[in-house]
């Protein structure tokens, strides 16, 4: 038995869920007391419905707790898979920019079949980021330039480019947005839209996942994975290995920018009334990459995980409103959640030498611990 | 500490129920903000003085994003937590205001700027919405107008976006200028236009407005809410003036020399004096013009235009004497506003 | 020290350990790898909060929190790994920490000449402007020294200092250490060397596996009893090896250039050419810094070469990548195993297929086959005896830097190859670990295969190789047979002073 | 004024405060604590000044009311960069999940908190805060116009901030100690040198200056402060690894990068470019483009603090 929790207590897996769950327990918390500062009387009941998240909604809230999910599983993706390989692709802003307008372009301008036409529309969209990617990753692959400040200078070039060119190609004047995709462009919804009706999930969310899934076996199962996993982690022994590291940079880029540019289109392809607009700042949702991977502990499956942690606060969140809290309520205790969150590492640590005294004092007792 | 709360403090009974919630229910966009200087700020106005006046809570809300789910969700919530008159402040809500409207007969909605519309793009008009247009081009009519007559040459618009709301202010500050100078029988009056893209206040707006005034502009009309103290900003720095938009800027700065107005705030603040009083008259579109006070000049601060010069003109606006009020374009006359026949200003159009 | 004791997860580092320094000695401290000398020091240095035990300093009971505590007890160290700044001059790396200032801005003049008197006064040249990461290890070691003695220390702690040395180097080293130790200085020496220890050392106390077995007086004590107790068995001193059967030409390098990075400076590797015949180990011996390291990086492709040409077997290999390399040619023990040898943060299994990951035997279409990665290194733990508390799952950061070594070795020489080059392959390993590799690198010449080792210490140069090449200068000054020559005309070769090609 | 000062002038709205924030990014990295937060430190720094000055606004003589937001702002920055400070130099938490957490919560903070205390997201001021005319300096021929006429405190403090930075950093016992920290922890630690004071300080120094940074990014360029610095704070993250986290580089890095913002901006004011009836959007995105073709030709150096973003624990070799 107590061999079964020294077990469960060194998991890695355990440890790090166990700790990304201390942290969001300690955010809450935290949350709580400010909501409280805020706003006493709606404190409690605001914090239960933040806490029910999508379940106090019914089906709808869950679908669209699925729905907002999508795209951050994909953004976290991009960058958890970045992080993973020693690069740091913050450029995931611009790529997914770039990809909405691509796949509102063909969605909204071409005619197709439906049963081809949002397939085409999403393949132009991660294209278009593999293209936004590639730019910061053959300048530090060939020139040696930091991919943080070239994804930096590309996030607003994508920005004021898509900007200009929603404005002369697909624009709805009347609300400043792109104009409406052709329905045959949308995410099918597979049945999504009968289980959570009145919700914009769609199939996008199995792309998603099945990305995610497809990124862990990518990193873990195949020997490219672990040559990318070699990179991230010792650049030196890398080079030493035999394992070609400009090439590993590009691919890197162009995958984690293929993954940006599908959040992006998958998103503008949800609904008919999910446009583009035209501003100075940009879209909020790849905003999120950088928590989700970091709370997912860049690894596929854990960004899952966070993106829907994330997805279900924004939707209590969004509901808190009716309990006296304004939006910018809500985002604050968002980013005290995500500021808790960081801290999972030393919870991590705390774990794993909590587990490792335990395991030790057991084999103490069993006197079948030696020195190494 | 929120409005609501203030609001409770002032009718705790009212809002008892509700932890929150609140009886007036303000829904704006999720890209827009409360406090923009402009026609939600307006709005919100008109419903806080309601609100205190008549013991009635009341709350904004704003969607996670502009999509009809979430919009509809945010009215659910809205409802849930005890609205019972609504007002949309978006033109994005249009397609989910249709939803919204037949969902709960029993609230009672206003809608500004658009019309509700079905999926199919019919519209939808229940009698329990009302939906509220103005015409801004009336209020820049005014404005430009004024400027020349006040001695102003070489002026200028800046719009944030080209919305329609903004379009027609600029189109009617345009013939504004264009009416007075072929009045005066000017040659000399010259126009810089241009839409920044955004309607924030920025660095890039500050030094774009600072390089007209620079260039020689004298004034410069600003409909892009926020954005617009970046203007400001830089006509202190400069020596220009401003004309401001939406509602009465002039607190914000001593160059703002008067401000082209809808009157959101009355507007709003009646319709909810109505509902109370029982005789809300839903189901059908408003125009706010001259002619029903929706527009004016506020706090006009000027040289050598009159007070008796502006009543007179607003007089022939809301009589359209010799179609002067029905002659200025709308945004849906012209494209782009170099398109605008004018025989006399001279117009540069910066794209 | 008092029965220190400090207890790692997983390890007992220390284990009930007392130890004591007399004034004016020079006393070393003896251990296997992981044996807890480093910890016991870091203890001593206040880097380590010991979980049991105390600490007297003339005789009074000190709580040493951190280094500055120990500063100013008048405890200094040289660490192992050296403690200094890559980009700061020497003269920084020598003040940080006491530097003298006038409400704050630096007085790096004053500093200057102190440092100056006391390089004079002990022989320790050293350029104090010259930045650390363009000075040989020797070089920083003599920064290390002067930080110590600029801070007034009184009791110096060297931890390991010979191990990056050369003899010369070494000879210099312990006459400072004795003239310091002379001057009333207190002394402790960590050596793996007993011939160090025997020199230096007035006594000696030896710890295994964290236990306290003994302090001896040196004098008293061959090399024998001391490694003996220091392992717990009997350790081969000597590398026992028949001669060799030298077979045809294996490596052929061929008027080798390499030029510096800078302009102005003389080629790093300049017009080198030899050859190493399979079964036989040659070995390039040198003073860090003469262009060995440049040759073993164009071997292995990890540099590219200016001129001059590289075969193996007959086949012209200058422009091969260093997969293909790699690839059932060359195995390389490089110089380091942190930077180049091992991924720290993964298992050993991973860690073992590091240049072969993607070859049939592990991989198929693509997909990692981890069933045979994993009897793959249960094989080479068991075969090589490397320890390690999780078997093929365990994070290799958490292994002892001696079984660090054996797993890249074992990678290295289960690897197909022609040719071996192993760079410092004992670099500060203790001599049981030091005679097992040393064995391994016989059998694998008596298996006919090329060894090219690199080697800053004589010892190893002297009684592993078949033949030795000395390189000065960026050029080979010497070609001879380990019978044909003494260690001292092999320091004299080293230092440019005598040629014999 | 001719059209040169002018651009010069407009030129400083841009590059000053990208040169103050990149510069206390600069004192972060260099001590080995990577704070992509300049963004929402900004923000703070702006709000607390802009809430301070509001109420103290018709007191006291514009130009000390300056002075004492511009200690509110540092102050604030200060206070606000313990957050990150706490996260990853106690904690060791992930440095970039922590400063992003800082880019978050600044501005919903921000609206919310002057929504409570003044009932506004915006805080207006009257900015009677420039100089026309410094007597004397301003008769110098060129320079007079360029430097002592119709200019802000704020830029002469940017330049003061550079200087203090350069002599700080490479002059002083301090910096000595700060830059080993964010090279290699170790040495220091070595010879008890507290890393993790020192590590506090720098990035409370780079919260003070991106604190004032925000204040001086709002000053010259709006007539209020809403709750956003429009990211300038990632700008001058850019503008630091364009200089080379050297200040003499950054200072030169911001005026590229503030001059190529200040020619996107201005050109509809110029005549021959209205005449090309090019989009502004193009304008806007060239300085982002130029630079990237500038860090392809330019001189390149990846090297930033050796430690930099990596969490240090005591007596770890
Ligand atoms: N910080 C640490 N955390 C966990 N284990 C450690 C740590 N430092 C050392 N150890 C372990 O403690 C044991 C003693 O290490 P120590 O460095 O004292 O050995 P050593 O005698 O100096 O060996 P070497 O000759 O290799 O330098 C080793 O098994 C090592 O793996
Ligand atoms: N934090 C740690 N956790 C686990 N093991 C550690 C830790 N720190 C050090 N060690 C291990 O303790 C061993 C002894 O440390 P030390 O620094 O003395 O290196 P070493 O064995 O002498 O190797 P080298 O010859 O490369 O210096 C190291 O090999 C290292 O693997
Ligand atoms: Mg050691
Ligand atoms: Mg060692």
């Amino acid at each position: 038995m107590k061999k079964l929790i020294s077990k469960i207590l060194n998991n890695d897996a355990f440890g790090n869920t166990l700790a990304s769950l201390i942290s969001i327990f300690l955010g809450l918390i935290v949350g709580l007391v400010v909501m409280v500062i805020f706003n006493r009387a709606g404190a409690w009941p605001g914090f239960l419905v933040m806490l029910q998240g999508g379940f106090s909604d019914g089906a709808r809230g869950i679908g669209q707790v699925l729905y907002y999910t999508t795209p951050l599983i994909l953004v976290g993706l991009a960058v958890g898979f970045s992080f993973q390989t020693g690069l740091f692709n913050i450029g995931v802003i611009g790529q997914f920019t770039i990809a909405a307008y691509v796949a509102i372009i063909i969605g909204g301008k071409l005619s197709m079949p439906a049963s081809i036409h949002w397939i085409v529309a999403l393949i132009g969209a991660s294209l278009a980021g593999v293209i936004w990617a590639a730019v910061p990753g053959l300048l530090k692959a060939y020139f040696r330039v930091s991919e943080i400040i070239s994804c930096i200078m590309m996030n607003y070039i994508a920005l004021y480019l898509v900007n200009q060119l929603v404005h002369d190609t697909h624009y709805e004047s009347t609300t400043a947005m792109s104009a409406y995709v052709k329905k045959t462009a949308l995410m099918p919804k597979m049945g999504l839209d009968t289980i959570f009706p009145g919700s914009t999930v769609n199939s996008g969310l199995f792309i998603a996942i099945i990305m995610a899934i497809l990124v862990y076996i990518l990193l873990y199962k195949t020997s490219f994975g672990y040559s990318l996993r070699c990179c991230g982690l010792n650049r030196d022994a890398s080079k030493y290995a035999g394992i070609n590291e400009t090439r590993n940079i590009i691919i890197v880029m162009l995958i984690s920018g293929f993954i940006a540019g599908l959040a992006g289109g998958i998103l503008y392809l949800s609904a008919i009334t999910k446009n583009y607009k035209i501003s100075e700042l940009f879209i909020n949702e790849p905003g999120y990459s950088i928590p989700v991977a970091l709370l997912g502990m860049s690894h596929p499956i854990g960004i899952i995980f966070s993106s829907l942690f994330i997805a279900y606060i924004i939707v209590g969140g969004s509901l808190m409103q009716g309990y006296g809290f304004p939006v910018e309520t809500v985002g604050i205790i968002t980013a005290v959640l995500i500021y808790f969150s960081a801290f999972s590492l030393i919870f991590k640590n705390k774990v794993n030498k909590f587990a490792l005294q335990f395991s030790y004092k057991e084999s103490q007792k069993t006197d079948s611990f030696k020195n190494e | 500490a929120t409005a609501a709360a203030s609001a409770e403090e002032a009718a705790p009974a009212a809002a008892s129920e509700t932890t929150g919630g609140g009886e007036i229910a303000l829904l704006i966009s999720a890209a827009g903000t409360l406090d923009d200087r402009a026609f939600n700020q307006g709005c919100w106005n008109g419903v806080k003085e309601f609100g205190d006046e008549n013991g009635l809570s009341y709350m904004y809300y704003q969607p996670v994003e502009d999509t009809v789910e979430a919009q509809v969700t945010l009215c659910d919530t809205a409802v849930k937590a005890g609205a019972k008159f609504i007002i949309i402040n978006s033109d994005q809500f249009k397609v989910a205001a249709s939803k919204m409207i037949t969902a709960y007969p029993d609230v009672t909605f206003i809608i500004f700027d658009t019309v509700p519309i079905d999926d199919d793009g019919n519209q939808v008009l229940t009698p329990n919405v009302l939906a509220i247009q103005f015409a801004e081009q009336q209020s820049t009519f005014l404005a430009g107008y004024a400027a020349v007559k006040d001695g102003y040459r070489k002026l200028g618009f800046m719009g944030g976006m080209a919305v329609p709301a903004v379009v027609r202010f600029g189109y009617g500050f345009v013939w504004g200028i264009e009416t007075a100078c072929k009045e005066l029988g000017l040659d000399d009056v010259e126009i810089m236009y241009n839409y920044s893209g955004d309607f924030k206040p920025t660095p890039e707006n500050q030094a774009r407005a600072a390089s007209w005034f620079q260039g020689g502009t004298e004034i410069i009309h600003v409909a892009a809410g926020p954005m617009g103290a970046s203007v400001f900003a830089a006509a202190e720095q400069n020596n220009g003036v401003v004309i401001g938009v939406d509602s009465d800027q002039s607190a914000e700065s001593p160059t703002i020399i008067t401000s082209a107005i809808k009157d959101l705030e009355t507007v709003t603040y009646n319709s909810l004096k109505a509902w109370k009083d029982g005789t809300f008259d839903g189901g059908k579109i408003v125009l706010y013009t001259a002619k029903e006070n929706g527009v004016a000049l506020a706090s006009m601060k000027f040289k050598n235009f009159t007070q008796a010069e502006y009543d007179d003109l607003y007089q022939r606006l809301a009589d359209d004497v010799d179609g002067i009020s029905s002659a200025i374009p709308t945004d849906t006359d012209y494209e782009s506003p170099d398109q605008i026949p004018l025989t006399c200003a001279k117009l540069t159009y910066v794209e | 020290m008092q029965h220190i004791t400090k207890i790692f997860p997983r390890i007992v580092a220390n284990d009930d350990i007392s130890f004591q320094l007399r004034k004016g000695e020079i006393h070393a401290l003896l251990g296997e790898n992981g044996a807890g000398k480093s910890t016991l020091m870091s203890v001593l240095f206040g880097l380590y909060v010991p979980d049991g035990g105390r600490i007297l300093v003339k005789g009074k009971e000190e709580k040493i929190s951190d280094p500055h505590e120990a500063n100013r007890l008048g405890i200094g160290m040289v660490h192992q790994h050296f403690k200094l700044v890559q980009v700061f001059t020497a003269l920084e790396n020598i003040v940080l920490g006491v530097e003298t200032t006038r409400g704050g801005v630096l007085q790096m003049d004053e500093a200057r000449e102190k440092v100056d008197a006391l390089s004079k006064q002990y022989g320790l040249l050293v350029d104090l402007d010259k930045k650390i990461e363009d000075m040989t290890v020797g070089m920083q070691q003599r920064v290390e020294i002067l930080k110590m003695l600029y801070r007034e220390s009184e009791i110096l702690v060297f931890d390991e200092p010979t191990a990056v040395l050369t003899p010369q180097e070494i000879d210099e080293l312990i006459k400072i250490i004795k003239e310091l130790a002379a001057e009333g200085k207190s002394i402790i020496f960590i050596s793996h060397k007993l011939d160090e220890i025997q020199q230096v050392a007035n006594r000696c106390t030896i710890l295994r596996k964290g236990k306290f077995i003994a302090t001896v007086n040196v004098a008293e004590a061959t090399n024998e009893q001391l490694s003996e107790m220091m392992v717990g068995r009997k350790v081969m001193l000597q590398v026992e090896k028949d001669e060799p059967r030298v077979g045809e030409v294996a490596l052929h390098v061929e008027d080798l250039v390499i030029k510096a990075p800078g302009l102005s400076e003389r080629n790093k590797v300049n017009h080198v050419s030899f050859d190493v015949r399979k079964g036989e180990i040659v070995s390039i011996a040198g003073i860090e810094n003469n262009g060995q390291h440049e040759v073993v990086m164009a071997l292995t492709g990890l540099m590219p070469v200016n001129s001059g040409k590289i075969s193996l077997n007959g086949e012209d290999i200058t422009d091969w990548s260093v997969r293909k390399r790699n690839y059932k040619h060359i195995s390389h023990i490089p110089e380091d195993r942190h930077k180049h040898g091992l991924i720290l943060d993964f298992d050993l299994a991973n860690n073992f297929i590091l240049q072969s990951y993607f070859t049939e035997k592990f991989c198929n279409h693509g997909f990692l086959n981890s069933h045979s990665i994993q009897n793959y290194s249960t094989e080479l733990i068991k075969q090589y005896d490397i320890r390690s508390a999780k078997g093929p799952d365990t994070i290799v950061k958490s292994m002892s830097g001696g079984n660090q070594q054996k797993a890249i070795l074992a990678r290295e020489m289960d690897r197909t190859h022609d040719l071996l080059i192993a760079v410092q392959p004992t670099r500060g390993l203790d001599v049981g670990a030091i005679e097992y590799i040393h064995k391994q690198l016989v059998r694998e010449r008596d298996n006919g295969k090329a060894i090219l080792l690199i080697s800053l210490e004589l010892d190893e140069v002297m009684n592993v190789s078949d033949r030795i090449l000395v390189m000065f200068n960026g050029e080979i000054v010497a070609n001879v047979f380990p019978k044909d020559v003494s260690e001292r005309d092999l320091g004299l070769y080293m230092l440019g002073s005598k040629v014999g090609v | 004024m001719d059209t040169i000062t002018f651009i010069f002038h407009q030129m400083l709205n841009f590059s000053i405060p990208l040169l103050i924030v990149a510069l206390g990014g600069m004192f972060s990295s260099r001590c080995g604590i990577i704070n992509i937060g300049l963004d929402g430190i900004m923000i703070i720094g702006a709000l607390a000044s802009f809430m301070f000055i509001r109420y103290a606004e018709g007191y006291i003589s514009s130009q000390t009311l300056l002075l004492l937001a511009i200690l509110v702002s540092i102050v604030s920055g200060m206070i606000f960069s313990l957050l990150h400070a706490f996260a990853s130099i106690n904690l060791k938490a992930n440095q970039i999940i922590s400063g992003q957490a800082l880019n978050m919560i600044a501005p919903a903070f921000s609206v919310f908190v002057a929504r409570l205390f003044i009932g506004d997201s915006i805080i207006s001021f009257k900015n009677t805060f420039m100089i026309e005319e410094i007597p004397f300096l301003s008769q110098i021929p060129v320079l007079g116009d360029l430097l002592f006429k119709n200019i802000y405190l704020t830029t002469y403090l940017g330049l003061l901030v550079l200087w203090a930075s350069h002599f700080v950093l490479y002059k002083t016992r301090f910096g000595l100690r700060l830059r080993a920290c964010g090279e290699y922890p170790q040495a220091p630690d070595s010879v008890g040198i507290d890393v993790q004071k020192i590590r506090y300080i720098g990035v409370l120094i780079s919260g003070g200056l991106s604190g004032l940074g925000g204040l001086v990014f709002v000053l010259p360029n709006s007539t209020n402060f809403n709750g956003t610095v429009s990211g300038y704070g990632f700008l001058a993250l850019a503008v630091m690894i364009l200089g080379q986290w050297q200040p003499s580089k950054i200072f030169f890095a911001s005026l590229f990068f503030g001059t190529l913002k200040t020619m996107s901006a201005i050109y509809s004011g110029i005549p021959f470019f209205n005449t090309l009836g090019i989009p502004g959007n193009y304008y806007k995105l060239m300085p982002y483009l130029i630079t990237v073709i500038v860090l392809i030709l330019g001189p390149k150096s990846l090297a930033g603090p050796k430690a930099e973003g990596l969490p240090f624990e005591k007596g770890m070799s």
